[in-house]
């Protein structure tokens, strides 16, 4: 990829060299390749023991205890098996779930198949800025409410909620509250004890870890009950069955080993480099920043362009690897949900770009990314008709 | 890098590189303009000619939208350069649908295109008398 | 695993370097780590087209289209998108389900929870030699049938049931029909079009493929409906969501083309290798195979010993990776259910070994492995106190 | 390899390395026998010991069982060599849990063994006659 600028560290990231090393030690016939569940034989316990060392890893970085953590195949199937699982098992107590309107598809879906059960959904609508706080959840809250779900940092504008301000507000009210954690976690800390989080939805390619594996931390204490998605072998405690994927586990436990070890550090890195970015770009004529200007995560940078073609711009910056909106969302030509509930336009939302960084991110990335927005920009209004007919 | 865009053929790369037509006249005696599109529907063009021998001597473009619309915008000044008004008149949109391999999602951009281009023929300096 | 000669290749095998290194180029910052969703940007555009090369190297190994191609996260995902799915979307028709008793648990728990939605399963009783016919699946089907579901090849005694004469039936009654191919698929030929197969689970961690991704194979014309297990980003025509992992995905097209290019030879090869390994075995005193003789797939050996203590067997083969059961059973002390359908007592069920080969098993492992089951075996036995009391 | 398993401790292993005890002894005076168990159930137990001034001379075992079961008998042998009949009649299963770390869902088999041992102790030669 040497020929293009990768910029689109929200969609996904290059996997870290020591992270692939981990993997790799998993994989060959002299490796540790055997199924974790065969632990009667030797190499099967060898397994098993870097799957659970791997779980500790995990849990370690959002204040959970290893037993917590259920794998997946990725935040989606996390999502899935937090809404799904915890509303049909507690819906004898209510059917009622709270969201927002900003949320993943992968949660926002998942409601909307609650809906078809039967649940009813409300979807909060965030402030200008992204924002959703805790006060407005607590409007939502009804008699029959059982479950909450709110992203810790939104995937296409980096905007950071408050989620331990609506989980305190949770659990005094004996609602679950769900958190998506895609994003943020291992980016900032997050504690599912102090936040009082009952069930959070991570995934490891976004942290430099690989593609197809994620977890959801649940709580044991009390034990939240939760119907599977998945029924067989009876892994993760009959609540996801398959065969655990060794190399993709170890994987994620090292990215998220790293990315604590480095937090601090690498977030105020990036958060600079984010900020040069806007501070090139911003001087930009027609240049409107997505999101709250300060309660933002380090990597993401959300912009809208006026009076420009949002094709077009991607056009122009073929040399780089960004993003007009969330990936998941990048094969239909909608203008961005997420974008239009904050109240952008629609040809605002089609005009706008996100820019995200990650651990191999430069300067130089940087600097090349505000030179050629620049003349993208220039270059396309050039060639516009003039506002009034002429 | 990109060259494997499968959204975008070769003629609307080459258009794009450059934007050859881009730009417009100085008003002056022979020039005719033409305006169609809206830029909040996502696709606005105005192109400027001047007639000369009741032919088109110079065609230029301003264009809003996607890479297809713009190249195609393009591709137009160079297609009409020595057309007269009957040829602006009959001219198809189909045309830069498959010079420039245009998906039919974006057709209707095309006839944006095609509206410009029949009101050049609409604007034909002399139109209002008859000039046969 | 110098130290142990591995023999459960049934569980899981060693991936092949030249998968691990079709998979390496997706992993680093130099490689194709994009999100193939992401197709507005070269690098994801060119991360898509590893997974659509993947997706046809699988397809073409079964028979399919590319496009009937699922991607999963092992056959347990798709075995349960593929009972569930399927179930769920065709409800309106009826309510009845037939499947085996000596299917995987995928199936059969998928089954239960069927059963807990109110489905009816019929579990039919294979006969003593492991194997289902079309008759007797005949004779299950009802008006209110929906679906059938058999296993190709049994992952603990190896018996290869005729999927293609069940196929055939079930067509001709318009009833669905899955298999559970992951065991079989790659090395016996198999082919949806000819067997009638309307859903196929596949996974590639069964053939030198990585752990944790698999697919399912889904008839496209006329089109099946199924309803998801995961919603979000409606990746997969809305079938599965959830980013695709490149590298796990590239890794299966891999480990099914490597398969699929030798399948004949490598299938020979193998089950020279069995026949090697039974005939050592068969001359033990008190040594019964499990399942039938001759329709057997050629890497899974299954044998029961009279008289000798389950646990202490496999204890004495500590040199050995090697199965006492399904992988996915072996945490629990329980007599394999496989081997109790099949009529085998709890003592001879709890004496029994599953051995299975692959690609890398060597005629050194075969024979090293006859050794020590008769050693172990006569060490057991001649500690063991007489039969008729001295 | 073999040393990971956590299923087994250090003992059970030592143990089964050699099966140290197994055998029997033959018929003789002074020989006395007992068996317990029932191998349907997954575990058998014969023991044989020859009795010298009412003490236990030799013991040895024969065992059809799991590791656990194999490795206590084994133990036993060493440990009740030297004892009188009292002490047999008196052996308590606790001994051998504690020795080879067996986990609770397999105590039912140290009652086995606590059975045989027993057995010698009511088989003890001239148990029939009152012998103090
Ligand atoms: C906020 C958020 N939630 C969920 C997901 C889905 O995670 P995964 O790609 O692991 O399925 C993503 C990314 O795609 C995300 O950004
Ligand atoms: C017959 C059969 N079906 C399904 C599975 C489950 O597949 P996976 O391990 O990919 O979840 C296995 C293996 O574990 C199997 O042997």
């Amino acid at each position: 990829m040497e020929d293009v600028v990768y910029l689109d560290n929200a969609a996904t990231t290059a996997v870290d060299p020591r992270v692939a090393e981990a993997m790799l030690e998993c994989l060959g016939a002299h490796g540790d390749y055997a199924n974790p569940s065969a632990t009667s034989h030797a190499p099967g316990r060898r397994a098993r023991a870097r799957v659970e060392q791997a779980r500790a890893e995990v849990a370690g970085v959002v204040g959970a205890r290893p037993e917590q953590i259920v794998w997946t195949s990725g935040a989606t199937e996390a999502d899935n098996l937090a809404l799904l699982g915890a509303a049909r098992y507690h819906r004898p107590r209510g059917r009622h779930v709270v969201t927002s309107r900003t949320e993943h598809p992968a949660v926002l879906d998942a409601c909307r198949q609650l809906e078809r059960e039967g649940f009813e959904v409300t979807y909060l609508k965030p402030a200008e800025d992204g924002l959703v706080e805790a006060p407005q959840v607590e409007a939502a809250l009804r008699p029959d409410t059982i479950l909450v779900s709110l992203m810790h940092v939104n995937n296409e504008i980096g905007v950071v909620q408050d989620v331990g301000a609506v989980g305190r507000l949770c659990r005094d009210r004996a609602v679950l509250f769900h958190v998506d954690a895609a994003q943020g976690a291992g980016k900032l800390p997050l504690d599912v004890e102090r936040d009082c989080i009952d069930l959070l939805a991570l995934t490891a390619h976004k942290l430099h870890g690989p593609k197809g594996v994620g977890a959801l931390c649940v709580r044991r204490e009390p034990r939240l009950g939760l119907v599977p998605l998945l029924h067989g072998g009876g892994q993760e405690r009959g609540l996801r069955s398959g065969t655990l994927a060794t190399h993709q586990v170890v994987g994620m436990g090292a990215a998220f080993r790293i990315a604590a070890a480095s937090m601090a550090e690498e977030s105020a890195r990036i958060a600079g480099l984010r900020d040069r970015l806007w501070e090139g770009l911003r001087r930009l004529p027609g240049t409107l920043l997505n999101g709250h200007p300060m309660r933002r995560a380090p990597g993401i940078l959300s912009i809208s362009f006026d009076d420009v073609d949002g094709e077009s711009l991607l056009y122009e910056l073929r040399g780089f690897a960004v993003s007009s909106g969330s990936a998941c969302a990048t094969t239909n030509a909608e203008p961005s949900y997420v974008l239009r509930a904050l109240g952008r336009s629609d040809r605002l939302a089609q005009g706008s770009l996100r820019l995200s960084l990650g651990r191999y991110s430069t300067v130089g990335d940087v600097d090349a990314a505000v030179a050629a927005v620049g003349a993208a920009i220039a270059r396309l209004r050039a060639v516009a008709p003039p506002r009034s007919p002429a | 890098m990109t060259g494997d865009d499968p959204r975008y053929g070769a003629e609307v790369r080459r258009r794009m590189a450059t934007l050859a037509g881009a730009g417009d006249l100085p008003p002056g005696p022979g020039v005719v303009t033409a305006r169609a599109g809206d830029r909040e529907q996502g696709a606005e063009i105005l192109l400027t000619g001047r007639v000369e021998s009741r032919r088109l001597a110079d065609l230029r473009f301003r264009a809003y939208g996607c890479p297809h619309f713009l190249a195609a915008a393009s591709w137009l000044t160079g297609q009409l350069r020595g057309a007269d008004r009957a040829a602006l008149e009959g001219w198809d949109w189909r045309a830069a649908a498959d010079a420039l391999e245009v998906p039919p999602a974006k057709f209707g951009r095309l006839l944006t295109l095609q509206d410009a281009v029949r009101g050049l023929a609409r604007n034909w300096p002399g139109a209002g008398e008859s000039t046969v």
